[in-house]
């Protein structure tokens, strides 16, 4: 694989510094990062934990292809992508991408490219636990 | 000929199962092949938003299926 | 102090967790991180280090106008600018600056207009030291 | 009367010094007050791309400085 990529798919715990760490570059001036937390409550629904699941193999091969996207599309040095499946409570971490680059615009445009891209294409769902239910999260139009 | 096919998310809990087999006809499109399962599966209830992957990567209406092709029926995800 | 403000002027190293925790939060689903870095080139140039000065006090309350405003002007939930000063070599970090909102979207828009005005208004500046010389950063238009 | 003055950056380097005290005529506004630093400190060399602070917040040119302001001299800011 691409040495300036790091892809993972993984059921431990996400950690911020794995992503940095591995983006981090003395050529680069700005890294962005972004974050995906679970939150509290979905459309006013309080929301206990989310259940992440994935077509692993298949997911792997779509974030590279956003991550090899963003490389080719942006003035970008390196790009991490991780996501974890399993259950997550709320505020722990579901996905991770880093960014670095020489400049920061570029560097931003790259993060919030992936990200977007990420939820449209790559195999990976959640269902929502609520107190009185459970749904999975986009499967009716 | 014998197919594989994989469920996930909402389509594991319509169909109750994550992965079977279909005897398929030769030559069979994705698009009929969508079709074939809506007609064969009741418990799809005419569940047909989602897309077919065929060995790990999307497939548009008119790729013809293959022996030994890995199918997968996938749900609009939800990642992030 | 806006108790969903983190400031911070300092001349220890700064950590990326600190800003991380203090903007986490259960009702947001996405953090943005912007950190820069320091380079190891600069228009062709190689750059061993960098030294950074401020006007303490007036960068502090450059930095919470800044706060304030991407509080005012974006559905944001926290945020935190915090700066480093002093000498600084490659790969060190001047800058982090991170905000939690329900919403991705505005956290990205949030991040990068803070960092985008910290770079206009914050009264600190940067010495460029190379092997043979070294330059006060924009002073000469 | 006696005013402060900070300086920061290149201003620094330029001036010397860091910390130094002037008198000023009272009603004395921003862009007279960068007039008389230029005309009177041959050190600054005819640099005048600065902006003024008066006690800590970005002064406009027609800003009147009055007793015991401190002033500091903000060339080109370049953090993060």
């Amino acid at each position: 694989m691409n040495e300036r990529i790091s892809i993972k798919v993984t059921s431990c715990p996400l950690k911020l510094e794995d992503a940095y760490n591995f983006v981090e570059d003395p050529s680069c001036g700005g890294i962005s990062v972004f974050v995906g937390t679970v939150r509290n409550e979905t459309q006013g629904k309080k929301v206990l934990r989310l259940d992440f699941s994935a077509y692993e193999p298949m997911a792997i091969k779509e974030m590279e292809k956003i991550a090899e996207e963003a490389l080719a599309k942006f003035s970008i040095t390196k790009i991490a992508i991780h996501h974890a499946i399993g259950i997550l409570s709320v505020t722990e971490i579901p996905v991770i991408i880093a960014v670095a680059s020489p400049h920061r615009k570029d560097a931003f445009k790259a993060c919030e490219f992936a990200i977007d891209t990420l939820k449209e294409t790559v195999p990976i769902w959640k269902k929502e636990h609520f107190e009185c239910g459970e749904v999975w999260v986009n499967a009716h139009p | 000929m014998e197919i594989t096919i994989l469920t996930f998310g909402i389509l594991s809990d319509l169909l109750e199962k994550e992965e079977f087999q279909v005897q398929l006809t030769p030559e069979m499109n994705v698009l009929n092949f969508k079709q074939y399962l809506l007609e064969n599966f009741s418990k799809l209830n005419g569940y047909s938003n989602f897309s077919v992957a065929i060995n790990e990567t999307y497939a548009s209406d008119d790729t013809i299926i293959k022996e030994k092709d890995i199918i997968a029926l996938i749900p609009p995800v939800s990642g992030g």
